[in-house]
């Protein structure tokens, strides 16, 4: 039974892995995409909708 | 520093494109070669950059850095294509040629900001090289020249798809190439709104 | 339930995404404290009930499992009706959807093989059997990564669209062939001996945990997606800006 | 050349690269053998290294064609041409990157495809270590496939065909050095290190006619 755990263990070890892997990316990608997003806004371009839609995207 | 071409000629296939070039260029001097389409313009360039063999002829340096054994090692050479990667921001594909490049002796590239500044394209070299317009692409591609330095320009048709106040920014850099001590051997059928220069007029080989 | 209004409402009101952007932070919160919550229960519910008397420990893997098997077939299912989405109502959410949802189902079938291959090993002895389970799973993997190497091939967005949404409902029309094809396929070479993977009939002993963890997965796809998708209007509305800033160079060069 | 390796893996993990394409077409064409031969377990687990090795063998050849073409085609071979840099360091130096964005991921991914095709632990280790040491010679004779073919159009399928044959030694030792592995009385190294051997022998002579293919072939 020992080795069962074993089993038990790695396949709930592998799901936090890939679960934990996903949601970091998830949350990576947000912010790199956020940060350009600003970036874009430092050096001054603007959505042409952004103005009249308001800030509700952000 | 001197380049000097005695009796080149070329072949392409069984063609003979031209035969008997002769030239000598010294230190802020410049060769613009006119002529017809399918004169050998883009040949004799070609050959220049050592991408063509020539068919007979001598090309060499004299009074320059001795290790060199081809001048096509002191040259930038400026195709029709850009040699820039679309994947690649415009900065990482500077980044990449001044590395790889590195300078000739006697000179140093200027930095990549100020690169795409001379070429007047200051704020976008964080993008994407794809995402330019064919006239920004060819004005990247001359800020290529800038990064590292080169004694020789070879440059073919390069303000083939510029509009005229590119072309005027153009010549101002080659003005200043040739300021520096600078060789430039540009083809072109438009001006380039250099001083003095010499000219090579080239009229195709028939047989 | 939640979830249901969501998808409700992303079809009819939510054709801006400007507006979905703004919902998305409404609801994010929500819903990553509720998956947190459930994952909670259903952890601590997964690991206190009994072993089977036949299967000992390695049931527990089966909270894992069973759901992930789950999500990786719903996750296909919601790429479906997005691209259907996409090619009938010319919806714009919907391709941003059947984007985001690839590399969630992806992984989400990666864990159902790694999980059951664990599950397997002691059960089978071997880490892998071509059994029609198992096998149409892969396939459905291998279809996965296929659409995500696609979308990543394709830089124009406008343009890759409608190609992926057809490929995606192509495979979706394929599965189920898929399935009968390989359970024939299997029948003919291999008696059934092989345990199947969904196991012996459930009690309600493993039933609680089992469905609190389903339940916790599902929550845990919405939030990833709707994550995802927020990033991947973000990625759009930075590649336009990006190609505006091009233009605006190209405008400022010809002012000097 | 750091520049000109960086560069390179940039541009196979951007958009559009081959580098994960590569690792899916070796997983599906794997993956697709069990479907031809039938879901028994102790065939599969006898003809998996081989399976492995083929597969690996096409999927390398994948983006090869593209190695040099590319550069070609936007002008950028012109100029590493004229490098005072040797020419075959450059090409080196491509083979290099290529290899470490198109093989390297080949030989991650080959002890999953062991699992599938039910190899045991020393068997997928072999085959592990035997594509580590035979695949740079596959993307080596592969560049010298890429050189002649640059300036033709749909080159493609003809580097393929042209690299096929010749990387057929490379296959023998590699697939031999495996069975040699798991069944006890053929030694193990012999092959393996005919293989290694192999490889340093193309790391030579690759990336001079390679380069002696590219300068000739500049118009």
């Amino acid at each position: 039974m020992m080795s069962h755990a074993a089993y038990v263990l790695a396949s709930y070890a592998v799901a936090a892995a890939t679960v934990a892997g996903l949601v970091f990316w998830v949350i990576g990608d947000g912010r790199a995409r956020r940060r350009e997003l600003k970036e874009l806004e430092a050096a001054g371009i603007r959505r042409r909708s952004a103005d009249a839609s308001g800030g509700a995207g952000r | 520093m001197r380049l000097l071409a005695e009796g080149l000629s070329a072949r392409r296939g069984e063609d003979l494109i031209f035969n008997d070039i002769s030239f000598s260029l010294g230190e802020g001097e410049a060769l613009v070669v006119t002529g017809p389409n399918g004169s050998g313009k883009s040949t004799l360039l070609r050959v220049l950059a050592g991408l063509l063999q020539a068919e007979s002829g001598r090309l060499r340096i004299e009074e320059g850095p001795a290790e060199f054994d081809h001048p096509r090692e002191l040259s930038h050479y400026l195709g029709h294509r850009n040699a820039m990667k679309r994947e690649l921001t415009v900065r990482e594909n500077l980044s990449f040629w001044q590395r790889f490049m590195g300078d000739s002796p006697g000179g140093f590239g200027v930095d990549i900001a100020a690169a795409a500044g001379a070429v007047g394209l200051a704020g976008i070299t964080h993008l994407p090289f794809g995402y330019l317009s064919a006239g920004q692409q060819r004005r990247m591609a001359m800020a290529k020249l800038l990064v590292a330095h080169r004694p020789i320009w070879l440059l073919d048709e390069p303000t083939a798809a510029l509009d005229a106040g590119a072309d005027r920014l153009f010549a101002g850099l080659v003005t200043g190439h040739l300021e520096r001590g600078g060789i430039v051997i540009a083809a072109t059928h438009q001006p380039l709104g250099l001083g003095s220069t010499q000219g090579l007029q080239m009229k195709g080989f028939t047989l | 339930m939640s979830e249901n209004s969501l998808a409700i409402r992303k079809f009819s009101d939510l054709a801006n995404p400007t507006r979905f952007l703004a919902l998305a932070d409404r609801v994010l919160f929500w819903f990553a404290a509720a998956t947190v919550l459930f994952f909670a229960v259903g952890l601590w519910l997964s690991f206190t009930t009994e072993g089977d008397y036949q299967q000992g420990e390695t049931v527990r893997i089966m909270y894992v499992h069973v759901p992930a098997a789950w999500l990786s077939m719903m996750c296909y299912t919601v790429m479906a009706i997005s691209a259907l989405g996409t090619l009938v109502w010319r919806h714009p959410l919907a391709d941003v959807s059947a984007k985001a949802a690839a590399p969630i189902g992806a992984c989400f079938t990666f864990l159902a093989l790694v999980t059951g291959s664990l599950w397997g090993k002691p059960m089978w002895g071997a880490w892998w059997v071509w059994d029609a389970r198992l096998t149409s799973v892969f396939v459905l993997f291998l279809m996965y990564l296929g659409l995500i190497a696609l979308n990543r091939a394709m830089d124009d967005p406008a343009r890759s669209a409608r190609v992926s949404a057809v490929l995606v409902l192509v495979g979706f029309v394929n599965i189920p062939i898929i399935k009968f094809s390989v359970e024939w396929w299997n029948t003919l070479h291999q008696p059934a001996s092989v345990l199947r993977l969904d196991g012996p009939t459930i009690d309600p002993e493993f039933l609680w945990p089992l469905l609190v963890m389903a339940v916790a997965f599902t929550l845990l796809f919405f939030t990833l997606h709707i994550a995802a998708m927020r990033n991947e209007i973000w990625r759009r509305r930075v590649t336009s800006l990006r190609r505006q800033a091009v233009r605006n160079a190209g405008r400022e060069a010809q002012g000097l | 050349m750091i520049a000109l390796f960086l560069r390179d893996l940039k541009l196979s993990v951007r958009a559009g690269g081959g580098a994960m394409i590569g690792v899916l077409f070796f997983m599906t064409v794997v993956a697709v053998v069990p479907f031809g031969v039938g879901p028994d377990l102790n065939l599969l687990s006898r003809i998996g290294p081989a399976m492995l090795w083929i597969g690996a063998l096409l999927a390398s050849l994948l983006g090869l064609d593209r190695l040099f073409q590319a550069e070609r085609e936007d002008g950028s071979l012109d100029l590493l041409l004229m490098q005072e840099t040797p020419l075959l360091m450059t090409v080196f130096v491509k083979c290099a990157a290529h290899w470490a964005a198109t093989g390297l991921p080949l030989v991650i991914a080959s002890p999953l495809l062991g699992l599938f095709m039910n190899m045991n632990e020393l068997a997928i280790g072999a085959t592990m270590l035997t594509l580590l040491a035979g695949t740079p010679a596959i993307t080596l004779i592969g560049a010298v496939g890429a050189a002649v073919a640059v300036a033709l159009p749909r080159g493609g399928l003809l580097v393929s065909i042209l690299v096929l044959p010749l990387a057929v030694p490379v296959l023998i030792f590699g697939v031999s050095a495996v069975y040699a592995a798991i069944e006890d009385p053929a030694p193990f190294l012999p092959p393996f290190m005919i293989l290694m051997a192999i490889t340093l022998f193309f790391a030579v002579i690759g990336p001079v006619a390679a380069a002696a293919a590219l300068r000739h072939s500049a118009d």
